[in-house]
């Protein structure tokens, strides 16, 4: 089985790596450009930890093939601070103590950021609702809905 | 003297006696002392007691001092999550 | 342990500042198990039973063994002979067999053979070269059937000494206990009610799989990175299984993705190991969410008879409970914990408890919060929310007439302390979720809750630096912030900012040995070690100062960060802060540190009581919980946040078990819905936001007077929530989860 | 397993053709991925559609009705201004499916030839009166969407044919479509019951009607006799109530970890309803 070349592009630089054809973007992500912030919590798409955005559009990394990926623009976790100034709402789920684990957080974070980036005002049961492919196990939600939504309150000050 | 309050299921093994009378001033001693009364009492305390001394409830320490007229009783040991 | 210079007024204590692994946790850069790798790294998968229960023939891995891809291929003969006990007594082997099966596969799921390959694919694909002979034997999966005279046997001799005679080799161990004279109390009775329950297995469902990176060569020594509740368990248990010396296995935590309980032992973690040992190369695997579920350890299901006598004016004269939990193919199942939990909110003249610990074909059972408690909990306080029904009486009164307090003898037998039970009743009673109107459709329903809590093992190092900044060791993973807590700790002990002390977790190798993070233990016992070292640290550092004065070390104290005179007679100095000690120390005697090694006594019981407002929806039996407040001790809350995220956890973990958690069994014996899509855990949209009051009825066995918080917030919510489903729907639910195919079908019985 | 990107669905025809083994076409991949990691299905030959031109398009053709590319995701589904003014039963059945994620990537086409009888955009397109464009080795035919899946897993499809376009008919006056599941949760569920209902009306009455059920049979159902219920009346109780009835009737289902016989009997008359009352309210051009 021989491996497929793969040019992409992740939180603006230019990558390339070698795959098999069975891997997934999560995959590729982890294990080639090593980075781990994306989770494999259950590789079916149901958990949400694996979470990035391809081209702008929030998806699972899990079901997502590496090959696919060819030519996109992906972003990670990794990718939400500017240098060494947090985005909002990695600063808001600190204060939040909108997180225990931690495991789940990478996950929502790039999913609450394309959250706000369509909808800067979004009601408790918006946010619910698009994040309601994001499991966490620890928090029960109440933490991490309510950070979400008072970063979007200041973002919108600010804006 | 130490009256010891077994749990009920441990009856079988004391010949009917839920409250055993034993000589110890710590809980190690205590558990020695217990084995020595009634030897069939070493299955469930190899299986693992917690005691509980005046209502604080020593999990597993042999150390433990127990004081003149405390209430004692042998509980199986706890386990957590 | 002395219960010396309580404190209750603090400075740190109770401030809510921002966790130090926060920013590695927002950026992606924490690493977890799965995260690390290692040069030559191989990729180990697990070749698992397709059959509930069979015996192994033969097992040929030659195939295996001859493809390029494949550097090592384990099955049980890798593993050392550990001797088999009965009941709990013979863990090891018990954990032994369950990591690797034996002459028997025992569940669905049960690994019975392991390799390890040049990459992932490579690994899972040459499993499929393994071939494995099956004799296919009966297998039983439901507690009840698993007691009955003529189920298959899932292994004889389990059984230890507690069991009576005539019972089914599968029930393995047996607890009796109570006071009074039951049957005398319910003839007192007004009204007595009897009623069974049954609540099915769920999983704690942390999102991160289990993962493990292992080294070992051929001379014993070993490294082990790997997610867990404990790394010292793992060391131990691992070295036995694996025949070394635990010593020479140096096991080091990584962050972990929650555990709940699950994470306390081990699955993946010694054949990693073994498969290192024979290819001679770090080998690292990383559980699916599939053998997540299949393969490590869920709950117990439960059978429950429950028999309540109650006066007309609340007063309860008798409780009786029979709980049979099946823990899986192993002994373990916590019916002793249910048992002693069930009844313990309440000051009883009568009671009764009987606990099974029962094996069937499913995977060996672990620890889930509160283990036991929660269904144990469902059972008593439906059957009281029934009675309060029948006679007309308020919940929270009839709770608050037979609450247990200071010098009530428990239902488990000995007196309390002090504790808070009827503090969170009366703030229950008092919050304003309790009086609020109600919609049609909607129900409400209370329960309280008891747990334990635990000590354990514990050892704590803390060592100061030049500069004044402190470096804490401790050996419990963090698993909701605690390292925020043990700094909050250090800092109200030494009087320096929280800022200025950093949290390690350390090695196995870095500190003496730590139970694991369970019980709801780390604030109370790595909390009070904390407290102790630190406390060990300023003895020092007033010995210092006394030096420097030239003053005797007695006529020293600490006050705010500051060595200062204990009185005028001491002398007349400035306060020397914590830095111009440290500052010299190297010539003044040299480094400063403190440490504690010990196993705490006293880590206090404690009650939680939950109010809940659910709404059904009556033609298609789906349930909506509207409102949910938490009401729970916890001593003293150090870091308040953390223990309003331990309640909320808590809760949600309870709904998703009330309504619709479950482990399904197929006829076949194996697990219908092994991915998170059919094992629904709730979703963000599920929950409401979850309110909660913190109650603080200081332990008497800790510096602080902290309770362990972890645990009892899932005990009240499964019988809260059927409280008031049932409430809602005018029927009694006696099954969770309260799925809505149960719910519709109750509704139609009913009607 | 080897995978191809054509770009045309000549090409991929012609591949899907001369390949061995088992064949999966890759438009969404949550279906695809989900069997490939469980390894339920390790396709041979996997054959990606999406670089084909036009696949994302979504088109208002002349005479008002739609053609959608195969690989036209929910999320883009969802965004279109005049998509879901036109269906929103069909806009809102594939926006049921998953999270936010698997909108992303999630399609019609694929949601139809996994084969599921639970998918949620079937029932919704089945009562639309939805069809395929198929190529394959002997060029183009139109098939309706009940005609795609032939049992469990199962289609229709024979060896080298491939989905290239969904045809949403014109919506036209006085019509309006809903669709309605039940699940435990709030989300992320298969649908344990599944109603897609489509009414025209004349006044208050109905005069057009098609109601299709999904995850209460091998496959999901257009139930003839649903339709007969509620034709020529005002949608009154008792039309209500014989919808119903038929819903019920029609259901052959299966006790499996997700529902009982019992329970999908029962809630399909439920939803029957009130996915009836949803699309009769627009229908009549009521906010619904």
């Amino acid at each position: 089985m021989s491996k497929l070349h793969v040019s992409t592009t992740v939180n603006g630089d230019a990558v390339e790596y070698l795959c098999d054809p069975r891997e997934t973007l999560l995959d590729c992500l982890r294990d080639k450009l090593n980075l781990t912030g994306a989770k494999e919590g259950c590789g079916t798409g149901d958990c949400g930890a694996c979470s990035v955005t391809v081209d702008g559009r929030l998806v699972c990394s899990c079901l997502m093939l590496g090959v696919e990926a060819e030519g996109k623009q992906i972003a990670t976790v990794e990718g939400i601070a500017e240098g060494d100034v947090l985005h909002p709402l990695q600063q808001k789920m600190i204060e939040y103590a909108a997180l225990q684990c931690g495991i789940c957080t990478p996950g929502i974070l790039v999913a609450a950021k394309s959250l706000l980036e369509k909808n800067p005002n979004p009601t408790e049961e918006e946010t619910r609702y698009w994040l309601a492919g994001n499991l966490c196990r620890c928090t029960g939600y109440d933490k991490i809905i309510r950070a979400v939504m008072d970063t979007a309150a200041e973002l919108r000050e600010a804006s | 003297m130490v009256e010891v309050h077994l749990w009920s299921g441990l009856r079988s093994l004391t010949g009917g006696q839920q409250v055993v009378e034993v000589k110890a001033k710590t809980t190690g001693e205590l558990l020695r002392a217990l084995v020595h009364a009634h030897p069939q009492l070493q299955a469930p305390i190899d299986a693992g007691v917690s005691i509980a001394i005046d209502g604080r409830v020593i999990a597993t320490g042999l150390t433990e001092p127990i004081p003149e007229g405390s209430e004692v009783y042998l509980m199986q040991r706890l386990r957590g999550g | 342990m002395a219960l010396d210079d309580r404190k209750s007024d603090f400075t740190f204590v109770g401030t809510r500042p921002n966790r130090p692994d926060g920013l590695d946790k927002v950026t992606g850069r924490a690493k977890f198990g799965a995260d690390i790798s290692a040069p030559g790294m191989l990729h180990g998968a697990v070749l698992r039973s397709p059959h509930a229960h069979a015996r192994i023939v033969k097992i040929d891995t030659s195939k295996a063994e001859a493809h390029k891809d494949v550097k090592a291929v384990v099955t049980r003969a890798d593993f050392a002979e550990v001797p088999f006990k009965p009941g709990l007594e013979g863990e090891f082997w018990n954990v032994l067999e369950n990591v690797m099966a034996g002459e028997k596969a025992l569940y669905d799921g049960h690994a019975v053979a392991a390799i390890a390959a040049s990459s992932a694919l490579a690994a899972r694909d040459a499993l499929k070269l393994i071939e494995v002979e099956y004799d296919v034997l009966s297998h039983v999966t439901d507690v009840d059937k698993a007691m009955a005279p003529d189920a298959p046997v899932i292994r004889e001799g389990a059984a230890d000494y507690s069991v009576p005679e005539g019972m089914h080799p599968n029930v393995v161990r047996y607890h009796e206990s109570g006071h009074g004279d039951v049957e005398a109390g319910f003839s007192e009775a007004d009204l007595v009610t009897e009623d069974s329950f049954v609540t099915e297995a769920t999983h704690q469902g942390y999102i991160e799989p289990h993962a493990c990176l292992g080294m070992l060569g051929n001379d014993g020594k070993g490294e082990l990175w790997c997610t867990t509740q404990g790394h010292w368990i793992a060391q131990k248990t691992c070295a036995a299984l694996l025949g070394i010396e635990t010593s020479q296995l140096r096991v080091t935590a990584s962050e972990i993705g929650g555990g709940f309980g699950g994470k306390t032992t081990v699955f993946i973690e010694p054949v990693a190991l073994a498969l290192s040992r024979k290819a001679n190369r770090p080998v690292k695997i990383v559980m699916t969410r599939s053998e997540v579920f299949r393969a490590t350890g869920p709950t117990s299901s439960a059978s429950m008879d429950i028999k309540i006598g109650m006066k007309k004016d609340g007063t309860i004269t008798a409780a009786q409970g029979v709980f049979r939990l099946q823990g899986g193919a192993f002994p373990g199942a916590p019916g002793d914990m249910t048992a002693m939990c069930a009844f313990a909110p309440y000051n009883l003249t009568n009671v009764k408890q009987i606990g099974y610990d029962v094996m069937s074909n499913r995977p060996k059972q672990a620890a889930y919060r509160a283990p036991g408690a929660p269904m144990g909990a469902f059972a008593v306080e439906s059957v009281i929310d029934e009675l309060c029904n029948k006679l007309g009486l308020d919940p929270v009164d009839v709770r608050l007439k037979n609450a247990a307090h200071e010098g009530t003898k428990a239902s488990y037998g000995p007196t309390y302390e002090r504790i808070g039970l009827v503090e969170t009743l009366e703030a229950a009673k008092a919050h304003p979720h309790y009086t609020a109107p109600l919609k049609p459709g909607q129900g409400r329903g209370i329960s309280c809750g008891f747990w334990f809590n635990h000590g354990g093992e514990t050892s704590v190092s803390l060592a100061l630096s030049e500069d004044g900044s402190a470096q804490l060791m401790v050996g419990t993973p963090d698993i909701g912030g605690s390292r925020a807590s043990m700094a909050l700790m250090a800092a109200e002990v030494l009087g320096i900012p929280y800022e200025n002390i950093r949290v390690t977790v350390a090695d196995t190798a870095s500190l003496g040995y730590n139970d694991v993070s369970h019980g709801s233990r780390v604030t109370y016992a790595s909390g009070l070690a904390t407290i102790k070292a630190a406390k060990h640290a300023v003895e020092r550092l007033c010995e210092r100062a006394a030096t420097k004065w030239g003053i005797p070390t007695d006529a020293v104290k600490w006050e705010d960060g500051c060595a200062v005179p204990s009185g005028p007679n001491a002398g007349d100095f400035d306060p020397m802060p914590l830095a111009d000690i440290t500052a010299d120390m190297g010539s003044t005697g040299g480094p400063i540190s403190g440490h504690f090694e010990a196993t705490p006594e006293g880590a206090g019981v404690s009650f939680g009581t939950h109010i809940v407002d659910a709404e059904v929806d009556p033609e298609t039996g789906k349930t909506c919980v509207t409102r949910y407040t938490v009401i729970q001790d916890a001593g003293k809350a150090i870091h308040p946040t953390y223990v309003e995220g331990q309640y909320q956890g808590g809760a949600a973990q309870g709904i998703g078990w009330a309504l619709n958690e479950e482990y399904v069994y197929g006829e076949d014996g194996r697990l219908q819905n092994s991915i998170f899509l059919d094992y629904r855990i709730p979703v963000a949209s599920d929950l409401p936001m979850i309110d909660t009051v913190i109650v603080e009825v200081p332990n008497p066995g800790h510096p602080f007077g902290v309770r362990g918080v972890g645990e009892t917030g899932i005990v009240p919510p499964l019988a809260a929530i059927a409280n008031a489903v049932s409430n809602a729907a005018g029927v009694r639910m006696k099954q969770l989860p309260m799925s809505p195919p149960r719910i519709l079908a109750a509704l139609k019985g009913n009607g | 397993m080897n995978y191809h990107s054509p770009a045309s669905f000549a090409e991929a025809s012609a591949l899907a053709a001369n390949a061995t083994g088992i064949t999966r076409f890759l438009a969404g991949g949550t279906d695809v991925l989900v069997q490939l990691r469980s390894e339920l299905v390790t396709p041979d030959t996997l054959i990606d559609i999406k670089k084909i031109n036009g696949v994302h398009d979504i088109t208002r053709n002349a005479d008002g009705s739609w053609t959608l590319g195969v690989a036209t995701t929910g999320a883009e589904m969802s965004e279109h201004p005049e998509l879901g003014k036109d269906w929103p039963g069909v806009v809102e059945a594939m926006d049921l499916i998953g999270s936010t994620q698997v909108q992303g990537r999630a399609t019609l086409t694929g949601n139809l030839c996994n084969g599921s009888p639970a998918a949620d955009s079937v029932p919704a397109m089945v009562a639309a009166g939805v069809t395929v464009t198929v190529t394959g080795p002997d060029g183009m035919r139109e098939v309706a969407v009940e005609d795609i899946p032939t049992g469990p897993g199962k289609t229709s499809l024979t060896k080298g044919e491939v989905v290239s376009a969904v045809n949403i008919p014109a919506r036209g006056d006085n019509a309006g479509d809903a669709y309605l599941r039940f699940i435990p949760r709030t989300e992320m569920d298969i649908a344990v019951v599944g109603v897609g209902v489509d009414l025209r009306l004349d006044g208050d009455t109905i005069t057009e009607a098609r109601v299709a059920l999904g995850a209460v049979a091998p496959t999901v159902l257009l139930v003839e006799d649903c339709a007969k219920a509620i034709l020529g009346s005002t949608l009154d109780d008792a039309a209500l109530d014989a919808l119903a009835a038929a819903a019920s009737a029609a259901c052959n289902p299966i006790d499996d970890k997700r529902g009982t016989i019992e329970f999908r009997t029962e809630v399909a008359g439920v939803l029957a309803k009130r996915a009836a009352k949803i699309a009769y309210a627009r229908a009549k051009g009521e906010n619904a």
